[in-house]
């Protein structure tokens, strides 16, 4: 097991090394620099060019790529002046927003997804199979950020039930934390809820016709143990590993949920970054969460062989 | 007072019957073989009796089990009976077993469920049943998952799932025909000791006649969902009544080797939405009258002692 | 005798009795959070411009001079200032003061301010004419000038990008290096970027005697709130929505139809700020055809600048030609006037045949950060199709607007809102369209020689002239076309005691209910 | 040569087997999908005879209209119809969607092509697919736009390069299966091209899985238009699409909800119908494949 982590490490290497690359080169390509969002918007050209000097933009690109690679090798993911912060600093600050969000999302997507799924597939071919599988398709195709200003408008402002947005940090107000997080993570979750349900329909089906479904049966096994335990374990298998592409999609999907609910998380800060030209937050907001979307398909890979023994034991 | 009594069982899925009229008993401890082309019915007969047909099947007719109608009972009390009082074995150990659980699981789950036992004594004897179905180092083996074991070994677990709770009837689904001859044997010997050592009664489902000659002491031999002769093991092999036996112990040299094509008779067995309607075998049998085709033949007795159904049985035989 | 200091408290504390009545009987207390759309691109007040930041940096920072209610400069860290007659010479005598790190304000202080707002300061021309500062004592500053500059007052006083005052070893770091420590009401707690900046009560601020109240961004702030809390959260509806649920008590500006929507709410409270800014049209000279003024001109009689003005500020808006605002002291009246929003299509289609347009492709250039610029551009750019002009709209986010615009090619308009300038006064204003850059990218020598006339006589009534010659010219060349004075609302909860609305929502002088 | 390579027998040059499009038009998911996105698409293409108002027109005296009888879905910030402008955005997304679908394909076929074909390109021309797809898709399009400056070609080309590896992907895999095929292998032996067997032999009979991905990436492409035009780098305005008017809505989200309402209903429609079309196609074209593949 081990060994079969680290040779998956090994391989994430030359992408992550690739992925380095585009981070950096991402920002070249793109016109004007920060000094344009620091100066105010009514700033003249003069003053623009004084400042622009005064924070070292004028520095040749080669000089910057290899100042940035050098501290990408120490670690150093470098400084944003508009933040008064380090990248690495602003990044692990938010990285709890979005983990939350994504990761909540994650969950409701793949309960709900999974549940769905298990509930067509038993069903297969009635009514409910086909509400289930509608409800999973409408989902899966709804834009997120639009049902999260419909979330917005009906439960926030209309009910008055829940928050509009902002975030609560779980270690202040666990409730509040919640609070915070279900709108934008159900909004969010509701595609990919769509594709769980989708595939977990699919596997169950295939699952449910195999010869040890039927012994469990045989053994006496109630329903729900038969369904839940011998056949979901199985077809979670090919499932848990659309939940590392799942992971990425929401990941992508959390950019826009967190302005729509201005949660301060990653992905609002690299469009803010974007936005306002704050090169070095780009660069190692893109590169952070390239590595994080590696690293959740690594745990997958992993969780993929927790399921599936016959994969632990090196035999596929 | 039998085990088992079976009564007029037919299964149907959607309108069409795969098994009809199908009546036979078990007593406490007997070994009884239903020997058939695959396609005659016989899986469906030990599913029926299970509850486990699949989706789109039912059961009509009567199953008695100790005093209760099975295919009345809610499927509440059949789970309880499952695994408990009833045990069944399939064809195919692979697939039977499930391969994210270890084996050992898979065998104290059963005891969980019907025994009540803890987590720990229902580990404990997993590793006694396995002991029980000859599986070496069953310390070892009750926690390794069911890829890691052989075919034959494969079997035995399964086996020891099925006598976890000591069931009062084993339903034996061609326990061996995928594993190799040698490790059939070994299989067989088990089965044959652990009856004995148990005192269970068997139905032993197969369409090996060197398997049925071996172990059982009575036989029904199936044709198209329909019963063609019933009797004792040794005047079946002995005498046997009805054509279709006669081929297919005509078709295999020796007693201990499988069905082959039945040489004798050409043709293959109808699917169930063909099935004629007069005797089955009719357009197969060399013996066959215009009679034949009228309606279906009642079982008669011969004179070799077994129930047969042909109309024909006296001059055929 | 009494001083001028005395005086100043005296009657300082008889105005504080019926004012500070609340706060003496309950003492500060509270959290306010205010929701801006924007973050601070920077805490360094001397840098930007940007009203995000100085939303958040009129708390922290003080300056020499402020702006009072009427954007006049009064005196604030300063007592007052003694100019030689020559114009020359500015003594500065400064009040008691503390920075938010204990350390009591010296003229060191000032003198290391005033010189690095030379080098990073978002308005560093006002220290151009600057030659000396010297600090004859603790609580003297005295600056000497090259040349008369009679606006300096009135750039070391505006909020542009303040001429905050920091503490001497503060002032050694680069743009935006410093920590954040100034001598105002509140200090800096936090900066959480994308969520929030926090600010508390100083409780050694020093309150400024010589006032009775608060006036403008000068006068006697009294702190009766213990937290602010300025969150950053960039959708309007959920600004919007977070006042409606009492998440949020003060809206730096609130959408006009919800202002509109919520007006009966008698939980809420909305202040309506007029005029806010202006909305222009800047025109890029160097791109023909727009070197023509006879172009130029058609484009002015084109456009239907009502249509513009209500759409891009949703109905809050008014009509005025002025490049300084009516009643300030540099509205130049009339001048200009009969070609301020002509909106007559035959007279622009025949300024068009006289300018021998060609169909070459106008493009207006436009960014989607600020709506107001967006629908300008949009508004604008289908009324100019209308008369037949190939115009083609380019909407890019904001740095790369900006830096299209900087370029001498690649725009031929651009739609920019001018807040702070010409509330600040008439140099800022001209300073656009003259000097080394103009944003038109060409040099008009007629706007050069008033922007010379209003920065170096010292006679108030030609520089008056000079702001309405410059008027003149921007309307009968075309230089660049105003759309019309912009309107805000600021919106607060009832329970916000006391609030005022001003160029930033201010937190001194209000409490909780 | 000729002559040789007829010799060898081959299956069907055409990608789609024989019934595969009766297969498809009995299948009711893509019969349904069919007909919700052809609804929409024949509407955004006629929009031109359906919208009653001009989509740029602007009138600040019709702001902020609710539906009524002359404007049946509402007006927006600007008095313009938005039916009108819904209509003339319905153009635009399928542009970018089917511009994207196309591009992928293209762009994302060869690639998985030559990797799947020539072991010796596929390594790092996978490697760096894995780290374009290591981005999230929005993001990385959203920073491509942002570089590109908006407009709708760039808009195609930053979502086509954020889609790419997934493309690419499926074409390999399809690949893999195909070369392994007898009839591949005879093309070989006979001493056909490397290029020649790809090309002729090999893309034909993989494009399968090809045409079902790119039926969906046209539908992932419309949703991330509307999401990129949503944060402000779609095609510029007023060029009217759904994801802007939604954008143009958000702010007044409690005084004329209408705004925004419309565009997302019929983003979920386009979507929905691509969806529904693309499980039809794969049901329809897969099986072919899946029996040739186990």
């Amino acid at each position: 097991m081990l060994r079969y982590a680290a040779g998956r490490l090994l391989a994430a290497l030359p992408v992550l090394a690739i992925v380095s690359l585009l981070s950096f080169g991402i920002v070249w390509i793109v016109p004007g620099d920060v000094a344009v969002e620091m100066a105010g918007p009514t700033a003249t050209a003069e003053e623009l060019a004084r400042l622009r000097e005064r924070l070292g933009l004028t520095r040749p690109w080669y000089e910057q790529l290899a100042g940035w690679y050098g501290a990408l090798l120490r670690g150093d993911l470098g400084e944003s002046i508009l933040l008064r912060q380090g990248v690495a600093q602003a990044i692990v600050e938010r990285l709890p927003v979005t983990l939350s969000l994504t990761f909540t999302a994650l969950a409701i997507a793949f309960v709900c997804g999974t549940a769905l799924g298990v509930l067509a597939a038993v069903r297969a071919g009635q009514a409910a199979d086909r509400v289930a599988m509608g409800t999973a398709l409408v989902g899966f195709s709804l834009p997120d950020f639009w049902l999260g200003l419909v979330f917005v408008y009906v439960f926030a402002v209309l009910l008055g039930w829940l928050p509009t947005g902002g975030y609560v940090p779980f270690s202040q107000d666990p409730a509040g934390w919640a609070r915070s997080m279900l709108l934008p993570a159900a909004a969010l979750a509701l595609s990919q809820m769509g594709l769980f349900a989708r595939m977990t329909r699919a596997a169950m089906l295939e699952v449910l016709r195999q010869d040890y479904v039927r012994t469990a049966r045989a053994k006496g096994m109630p329903g729900w143990i038969v369904i839940g335990k011998h056949a979901l374990r199985n077809a979670l298998i090919p499932v848990v590993t659309v939940a590392g592409i799942a992971a990425g999609v929401l990941l992508g999907g959390a950019v826009v949920i967190e302005s729509v609910f201005s949660l301060p998380g990653v992905g609002r800060l690299i469009v803010g970054a974007i936005q306002r030209r704050d090169y070095p937050v780009i660069q190692g907001g893109l590169l952070l969460t390239a590595t994080i979307f590696v690293l959740v398909n690594l745990i997958v890979d992993l969780l993929y062989a927790a399921l599936d023994p016959r994969i632990r034991h090196g035999r596929r | 007072m039998s085990l088992l009594s079976v009564r007029d069982l037919a299964v149907s899925f959607g309108g069409t019957r795969v098994l009809e009229d199908m009546s036979f008993d078990i007593a406490e401890g007997e070994v009884l073989g239903v020997v058939g082309e695959s396609g005659s019915g016989k899986s469906m007969t030990a599913l029926a009796i299970m509850g486990l047909l699949p989706m789109g099947g039912s059961a009509a007719g009567r199953i008695r089990f100790e005093d209760r109608d099975l295919l009345a009972l809610p499927e509440r009390e059949m789970q309880r009976l499952r695994g408990e009082r009833l045990a069944m074995i399939f064809q195919e150990p692979m697939a039977s077993l499930n391969p994210v659980f270890t084996v050992g699981e898979q065998i104290a789950e059963v005891l969980r469920r019907h025994r009540g036992m803890d987590r720990r004594s229902a580990h404990r004897e997993a590793i006694s049943l396995l002991k029980l179905v000859e599986i070496a180092a069953a310390e070892r083996r009750v926690d390794e998952y069911p890829h890691q074991l052989s075919g034959g070994m494969r079997q035995r677990a399964m086996i020891a799932i099925a006598l976890a709770c000591r069931p009062k009837l084993l339903i034996a689904d061609e326990p061996t025909t995928a594993l190799d001859a040698t490790v059939q044997a070994g299989i067989l010997d088990l089965l044959r000791g652990l009856r004995r050592e148990l005192g269970m009664a068997v139905l032993l489902i197969t369409h090996d006649l060197g398997v049925v000659s071996d172990i059982c002491e009575r036989v029904v031999v199936m044709y198209a969902g329909r019963v063609a002769e019933t009797g004792a093991a040794d005047a079946i092999f002995a005498r046997p009544s009805h054509p279709y036996t006669q081929a297919l112990l005509a078709a295999i040299p020796r007693l201990d080797g499988p069905i082959g094509a039945l040489p004798a008779i050409g043709g293959v067995v109808p699917a169930p939405a063909d099935f004629p309607q007069g005797c089955r075998f009719a357009p197969r049998c060399p013996h066959a009258l215009p009679a034949c085709e009228v309606g279906p033949p009642a079982l008669r007795t011969t004179v070799s002692g077994t129930d047969a159904a042909c109309i024909r049985v006296q001059e055929v035989a | 005798m009494l001083t001028r200091r005395d005086l100043g408290l005296a009657a300082g504390a008889a105005a504080l009795l019926p004012l500070a009545k609340p706060a003496l009987a309950q003492g500060a207390r509270g959290t306010v959070v205010m929701a801006q759309q924007a973050q601070p691109p920077s805490l360094d007040a001397q840098v930007t411009t940007a009203q995000a930041s100085r939303n958040i940096n009129l708390h922290v920072y003080e300056t020499l001079f402020a702006r009072d209610e009427a954007g006049n400069p009064q005196p604030d860290l300063a007592e007052g200032v003694d100019v030689s007659p020559d114009g020359l010479t500015y003594r500065f005598s400064l009040r008691d003061a503390r920075f938010h790190n204990g350390k009591r304000m010296t003229s060191a202080d000032v003198r290391a301010s005033l010189q690095r707002y030379g080098r990073v300061g978002g308005s560093a021309f006002i220290m151009q004419p600057v030659e000396a500062i010297e600090t004859p004592n603790a609580t003297t500053v005295v600056v000497r000038l090259k040349e008369p500059s009679p606006g300096f007052i009135a750039g070391i006083s505006s909020p542009r990008a303040p001429c905050a005052i920091i503490p001497e070893e503060e002032a050694g770091k680069d743009a935006s290096r410093i920590e954040v420590i100034g001598t105002g009401p509140f200090r800096f707690l936090e900066f959480r970027p994308d969520s929030h900046v926090r600010l508390t009560r100083f409780g050694d601020y020093v309150q400024n005697t010589r006032y009775q109240g608060m006036d403008g961004f000068a006068g006697r702030k009294v702190a009766n709130i213990e937290n602010i809390m300025i969150r950053f959260v960039p959708e309007a509806g959920a600004r919007t929505a977070g006042l409606q649920t009492g998440e949020m008590q003060i809206l730096e500006a609130i959408a006009v139809p919800a202002a509109q929507r919520l007006r009966n709410d008698r939980n809420l409270v909305m202040h309506e700020m007029m005029p806010w800014s202006f909305q222009t049209l800047m025109l890029n000279h160097v791109q023909p055809p727009m070197d023509n003024p006879v172009f130029r001109r058609a484009l002015q009689a084109a456009l239907d600048l009502e249509e513009i003005m209500a759409i891009s500020t949703d109905g809050l808006y008014r009509m005025t030609h002025g490049w300084q605002h009516p009643g300030t002291t540099y509205f130049a009246g009339d001048v200009g006037r009969p070609l301020y929003n002509i909106n007559n299509k035959d007279r622009a289609r025949a300024l068009l045949r006289e300018a021998n347009y060609r169909n070459e492709e106008i493009i207006m250039l436009g960014d989607s950060s600020f709506s107001n610029h967006q629908a300008t551009i949009v508004t604008a750019a289908e009324q100019l199709r209308s008369v037949g002009i190939n115009v083609r709209t380019v909407i890019t986010d904001w740095p790369t607007a900006f830096s299209q615009r900087t370029q001498r090619t690649g725009w031929h308009m651009w739609a920019l809102m001018l807040g702070i300038e010409p509330y600040e006064g008439p140099y800022g204003v001209v300073g656009f369209f003259s000097g080394h850059q103009p944003v038109q990218h060409a040099r008009d020598p007629v706007i050069d020689d008033c922007q010379r006339r209003l920065t170096t006589s010292l006679a108030e009534a030609d520089r008056k002239r000079a702001v309405s010659d410059f008027q003149a010219r921007m309307y009968d060349q075309a230089i660049a076309i105003k759309c019309g004075d912009v309107g805000i609302v600021q919106a607060t909860r009832a329970q916000v005691r006391d609030y005022k609305p001003y160029r930033i929502p201010r937190m001194w002088g209000i409490s909780l209910a | 040569m000729a002559v040789a390579e007829a010799a060898v027998p081959m299956p069907a040059k055409r990608a789609k087997p024989p019934g595969a499009i009766s297969r498809l038009i009995a299948h009711p998911s893509f019969r349904w999908g069919l007909l919700l996105f052809g609804l929409v698409a024949v509407c955004g293409l006629l929009a031109d005879w359906l919208a009653p108002f001009d989509p740029l027109r602007n009138n600040f005296r019709t702001r902020f209209r609710p539906p009524d009888e002359t404007f049946w879905f509402g007006t927006d910030r600007f008095g313009r119809d938005i039916l009108s402008r819904t209509l003339h955005g319905i153009q635009v997304s399928l542009r970018i969607g089917l511009g994207v679908a196309l591009l992928t394909a293209l762009i994302g076929g060869l690639i998985g092509a030559v990797a799947g074909f020539w072991q010796r390109a596929d390594g790092p021309l996978m490697r760096v697919m894995d780290a374009l797809m290591a981005f999230p898709a929005v993001l990385l399009a959203i920073a491509l736009a942002a570089a590109l400056g908006p407009s709708e070609l760039n808009v195609i080309v930053a979502l086509s390069i954020a889609y790419v590896p997934r493309t690419a992907r499926v074409m390999r895999a399809g690949v893999l299966v195909v070369r392994e095929f007898p009839f591949v292998e005879g093309a070989r032996a006979i001493g056909a091209s490397p290029a020649r067997v790809l090309l002729r032999h090999v893309l034909p009979n993989a494009m399968a899985p090809l045409v079902v991905q790119q039926t969906y990436v046209f539908a992932l492409a419309v949703l991330a238009e509307a999401v990129l035009s949503f944060l402000g780098v779609g095609p510029p305005p007023p060029t009217p699409t759904l994801g802007g008017i939604i954008a143009d809505g958000r702010d007044f989200i409690q005084e004329a909800p209408w705004i925004s309402l419309t565009p997302g209903v019929v983003i979920a429609l386009v979507v929905l119908g691509l969806n529904l079309m693309g499980d039809g196609l794969r049901d329809a074209l897969d099986p072919r494949l899946r029996t040739a593949i186990r």
